[in-house]
C-alpha cells in the first residue's frame, strides 16, 4: 500500500482539506479503528471481569485479545506483562509510584537524558525528592545526539533507575536504546524506555532490546484516546506493590487487610477501557496490514524529503541530527526572528496542522538556548504534498514577517 | 436450554450436593487454597501423599454446583493415583473444557471427569470448573 | 419520553434479545453517544491544549465544553473543580494519594460506611497503613441501613476523612449523605462521596449536599468507557499536591524543579481522553433531554414492580432495605439452597443479564455473612418485560434445582 | 488569508518589534509575572504606582508577536490611568478578543488597544493576546 492509499482510509482527509503534520502530538484515525470500536459499542458492551452472562464473558474475551495482540505488536513474552492504562504519562507515573518509590533509597542516583518528554522527566523529580535521591541528565551534543561517552559518563555504579526516550519529540533523535540498556545493566540499573515516538514507526522488541519497562500511547499510534500501555519484565511487575487499589485488582477484602490478584488485574483498578483497548487492537491489525516496513520506507522517504526541502530555505534554522539514519519523521525547526507561534498561525491559515511551543521538553529547549520551536511530525498518511503545502507555508510567512525581522 | 441441561446433568447435581469428599484430612500431608475472586468461589484441598502416590484427598470450602461438583469429581478420579498420571489427566481436563483438542483416548483418561465436558460450551462457568484441578496442579507441583 | 420509547435509542436492544439488569455494571450506550464520539473522531480529534491550529482549537473548546456540561450537571460553582480522570476508582485513588497521604497523620482517623465499593475502602487501607492511622467502619442494621446512632457513634472528634457512597452497589441503600457531611464537618472531618451508583440516576447537586469531594464513571450513565470525574472543593483541590506528573499539568520545568499548572490541568497528566469527555457530554444531554424527573420515575416504578414480582417468589430472599424510599433500583437477592452463580448462567441461557458474586463488597456480605448474591440492577431503559423475563427464569431456575435444594 | 492580514497589521507588527516599553524599570513599586504554559510566552511586568495612578508601566520577557505587541499597546493606553480607569479598560478588553458583547463606546475607551479586536478571529491565538492583561489584572488587584 501508498500512502496515497492509506491515506483514503482517514475520514478526516475527506475533500483533503488539510495537511496533518501533527502526528507526534496525536494521529488521525483511520475508519477501520472509528467502526471497530463503534461496533463494541453496539454490540458487544458489558463490563469485563464481573459477569455471569454471554455479553460479559464476550466483553472479557475481546478486552483479553487486545491484550494479546498488543504482546505480540512488541513481543512481550507474554500477554499478562501488558497491563493497559490511560497514557504513556499514567505508564510512567505508574513506574514511579510503585517501583521508584518502593526501590529508591537516599543518595541512589537515576539518570535520564535532557531530552525526555515532561512525562518521563517529572516524574523522577517526584521520586527523587521523596527518596533523597539524586536526578542526573545524559546531555546531547549540538546535533541532538547522546555520545557513548555521555552514556559512558553518566550510567555509573549508583545508578538504578534510567530513564529514556526511544524517540526524541522534539528533536527526532534515535536513540540507541539496546546499547544504553546493555550499559546501565551492568551497573546494576533498570531502564524505563519511552516509546510513545517509536513503537508507532519503528519495530519494537521489547525482548530484543531487553528493556525492563517500555511505555506507549495509543492515540499515537491511530487508536482512540484514553489508553496506553505499560510493559514489564514479569519478575519486577510481580514484585511491584499496586498502584491504584479498587475493583477488580484484588483478591480477598478484609475490613483491615487485602490480598491481590495477579498479574495483569493487579495493576488495573476499576472497570478498564474496553473500547479503547477494542481500538487499539484494531489499531495494531491496521498498522500489521500494512506492515512496519512499509510504514518505515514511507516515512523515510517523507523525512528525507521534508529535510531537504527545509534545507533550502535559507531563512530556516533546523535542530536536531543531520544524519537522517539516527532521525525519525519528528522535525523540529524556526524561521529565523519569527515566533514559532506566529509561524503555525500563518500556516493554519493554509491549512497546514504543526505544532509549536516547547514539545513538553523544557530542559531540552532551555539547554539548546530556545524558548520554542515549530514543529512537523510525520505518518504513514503523510504526503510529498502535505510537505509542499507546509514548505509554500513558510515561504509566505517568511514573506509576510521579513521587513519586520530583525537582523 | 441445550447447553443448560447438558451441563447440570443428573451426576453433576449429584456430586455438587454429594458430601463424602467434603470434609478435613486428619494427617494430612500438604493442602492448598483455590480462589475465584470474581465469583467468590473458594476451596481448600488437603492431601496424603504416600510417596509418589495420592493415597488420600479431600476439600472444604464453597462455591457454585458446577464448582462443587468438578472438585468432588476430580477427587473420585484422582485418588489413588500417582503424581505423573495425576498431572497428566489435570492437563488433559483442562485442555477439554477450554475446547482444546483432545483424543477420544484422552478423553477415556480421565475418566468419569468426562461428565465436565459440555462447560466448554459455557464460557461464563469454565472458571469454576478449573479451579479445583489448578488448585489441585499447585499443590502436586509443591510436592 | 417512556422507558418504551428510550430503549430504541439503543442499538444493543435491537431485535430485543436481552434483558439487561446490569446498569449498576455498566450501561448500554444510546445511539447519541455513539455518534457523537464517532463524529469526533472523524471531523474534529487533535490533541487538546498543544496546537497552535484550528483543529486542536476545535478539540480544546469540545473538551472544555464537557467539563462545563459535567460542572452544571452535578451544580459544580466552577468547571475547574472538575477533574477528568478514567473511572471513579481512579478519582478515589487520586483522593486518597493526593489528599490522604498528606493530610493524614499517626492516629486519625479513618471512618468509611461497611458497604462501601472496593474501590472506596481500599485505597483507604493502604493511606491508613502507610499514615498510621485507622481505619473504622460504620456498619448497616439489617435492613441495611445506616443508623443515626451508628453514624453518631463514629463519626466523632479525631475522624479526619469519611468515605460513604450514595448508594450501595449491592442493596440499593440510599445513604444520607447530607446529614453525613453535617455530621462529618462538626467534627472537622472532609465527606468523599462515592456517587457511582447515584449521579446516573437521582439529581445530585454538590453544594446542597455541601460534601467535599465527589467521584463518579461515564460508563455508569450512557457514556463510552474510559471516562470517569472527580468534583472538589476549590480550596482542598488547590491545596493539593499534584498525583499524575507530565505533560500539560505543568507550568515550567527546570532540571531539578517543576512548578504546576493551575487547575483542572493540575491534575490532568498526559494527553487527555477527549474522545471520552465528548461521549459524557452527549450522555449529559442525552439524559438532560429525557429529564431527571422522569428518569427517576421509570426506576421507581421498575423497581417497585421488581420487589413485589420477586416478594411474591417464596423460594427467593431479598436482601437490604424493605422501604422502597430507600432503595434505588439495585435488588439483591438469592434463590435459597441455589449457588448465584448457577442462577445466573440459568438466567442467561434465557437471555437475562445480571450479576452474580460479590460485587465489589466482601467486607459487606461478609458482614451479613453471606459469600454472594445475585444483583439485578435497572436503568431508565428497562421495561416490566425485562423483569418478568427475569421472575420467569427465576422459576425455571428453582424448578430446575428444587430436587436438589438442601434443607 | 482574511483574518491573518486582519491580525498581522502594520500596527500590531511595528508594536511587536517596537522597544520603548521594553525595559526593567529603576524605581518600580511592584511587578508580576506571567506565563503561558502551553506556548512559552513569558512577560514581566513592572510598575510604579503614584497613589491611585499608574505612573509608569513597563516589560521584559518574550513571546510571539500578538502577545509582544499586545503587552506593548497595553502599556501606552494604560500608563497614566487611575487603578479603576485600568481594570474597566482590561475587562473591556479581554470582553472583546474573546467575542462577548462590547458597545462601540466601550470599544472607543481601550483606545488603540481596539487594534487587536480582529484577534478574536483567530481563537489560537486570544491566548497570546490576554497574557499582558491578565497579569495587569493581577498586579493592579494587588495594588
Ligand atoms: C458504588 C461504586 N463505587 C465505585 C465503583 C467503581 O467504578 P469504576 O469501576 O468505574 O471505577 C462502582 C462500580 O463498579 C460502584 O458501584
Ligand atoms: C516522547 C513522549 N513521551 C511521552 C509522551 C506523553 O504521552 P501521553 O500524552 O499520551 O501521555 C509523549 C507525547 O505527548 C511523547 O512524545
Amino acid at each position: 500500500m501508498t500512502n496515497y492509499e492509506i491515506r483514503k482510509d482517514f475520514p478526516i482527509f475527506d475533500g483533503d482539506k488539510i495537511a496533518y503534520l501533527d502526528s507526534g502530538a496525536t494521529t488521525q484515525r483511520p475508519k477501520q479503528v472509528i467502526e471497530a470500536v463503534d461496533n463494541f459499542y453496539r454490540t458487544a458492551n458489558a463490563n469485563p471481569h464481573r459477569g455471569a452472562y454471554e455479553l460479559s464473558i464476550e466483553a472479557t474475551n475481546i478486552y483479553e485479545n487486545a491484550r494479546k495482540k498488543v504482546a505480540s505488536f512488541i513481543n512481550s513474552p507474554s500477554p499478562e506483562q501488558i497491563i493497559f492504562t490511560r497514557n504513556s504519562s499514567e505508564s510512567l507515573n505508574l513506574i514511579a509510584y510503585s517501583y521508584g518509590l518502593n526501590n529508591l533509597k537516599k543518595d541512589d542516583k537515576i539518570v535520564i537524558s535532557i531530552m525526555e518528554h515532561h512525562s518521563n522527566l517529572v516524574p523522577w523529580q517526584f521520586v527523587s525528592k521523596k527518596c533523597g535521591c539524586l536526578l542526573e541528565y545524559m546531555y546531547v551534543n549540538e546535533e541532538g545526539l547522546l555520545t557513548d561517552e555521555e552514556i559512558e559518563k553518566k550510567i555509573v555504579p549508583g545508578v538504578k533507575i534510567v530513564g529514556i526516550t526511544q524517540i526524541s519529540n522534539v528533536l527526532g533523535t534515535i536513540n540507541d536504546v539496546k546499547k544504553i540498556v546493555k550499559k546501565a545493566h551492568e551497573v546494576g540499573a533498570i531502564v524505563v524506555v519511552d516509546g510513545a515516538q517509536s513503537v508507532p514507526h519503528i519495530k519494537t522488541d521489547v525482548q530484543d532490546l531487553d528493556c525492563d519497562f517500555l511505555v506507549f500511547s495509543g492515540h499515537k499510534m491511530l487508536s482512540p484516546l484514553g489508553i496506553g500501555v505499560l510493559y514489564g519484565k514479569k519478575e519486577l511487575l510481580n514484585k511491584m506493590d499496586p498502584f491504584l487499589f479498587g475493583g477488580d485488582m484484588i483478591e480477598y477484602v478484609y475490613e483491615q487487610e487485602t490480598t491481590f490478584a495477579p498479574l495483569p488485574a493487579k495493576f488495573e483498578a476499576g472497570t478498564q477501557n474496553v473500547g479503547g483497548a477494542v481500538g487499539l487492537a484494531a489499531a495494531i491489525d491496521y498498522i500489521n496490514s500494512i506492515g512496519m516496513d512499509t510504514i518505515k520506507e514511507i516515512e523515510e522517504e517523507l523525512t528525507k524529503y521534508l529535510f531537504d526541502e527545509l534545507s533550502k530555505l535559507d531563512f530556516v534554522t533546523i535542530y536536531g541530527p543531520k544524519d537522517l539514519s539516527k532521525k525519525a519523521g519528528v522535525i523540529s525547526f524556526n524561521i529565523n526572528g519569527v515566533h514559532p507561534h506566529d509561524v503555525a498561525s500563518v500556516l493554519d491559515s493554509v491549512g497546514v496542522c504543526v505544532r509549536s511551543g516547547n514539545h513538553c521538553a523544557q530542559p531540552l529547549l532551555r539547554s539548546m538556548d530556545i524558548d520554542s520551536t515549530v514543529r512537523a511530525s510525520l505518518y504513514m498518511y503523510n504526503t510529498k504534498e502535505d510537505i509542499d503545502k507546509l514548505i509554500n507555508g513558510l515561504n509566505k510567512t517568511y514573506d509576510m514577517f521579513k521587513k519586520w525581522i530583525k537582523k | 436450554m441445550d447447553n443448560l441441561e447438558s451441563m447440570y446433568t443428573d451426576i453433576i447435581m449429584e456430586q455438587s450436593t454429594a458430601t463424602y469428599n467434603k470434609h478435613e484430612l486428619d494427617n494430612k500431608t500438604d493442602s492448598e487454597h483455590g480462589h475465584n475472586p470474581s465469583c467468590g468461589d473458594d476451596i481448600t484441598l488437603e492431601i496424603i501423599m504416600d510417596g509418589d502416590k495420592i493415597s488420600d484427598l479431600a476439600f472444604t470450602g464453597h462455591g457454585c454446583a458446577i464448582s462443587q461438583a468438578s472438585t468432588s469429581i476430580m477427587i473420585d478420579v484422582l485418588k489413588g493415583k500417582s503424581k505423573d498420571e495425576a498431572l497428566k489427566m489435570i492437563s488433559i481436563f483442562l485442555k477439554m473444557v477450554k475446547r482444546e483438542e483432545v483424543s477420544e483416548e484422552e478423553l477415556d483418561s480421565i475418566e468419569d471427569a468426562r461428565a465436565l465436558q459440555n462447560i466448554s460450551n459455557m464460557p461464563a462457568r469454565v472458571k469454576c470448573a478449573e479451579l479445583a484441578w489448578y488448585t489441585m496442579e499447585k499443590l502436586l507441583e509443591k510436592n
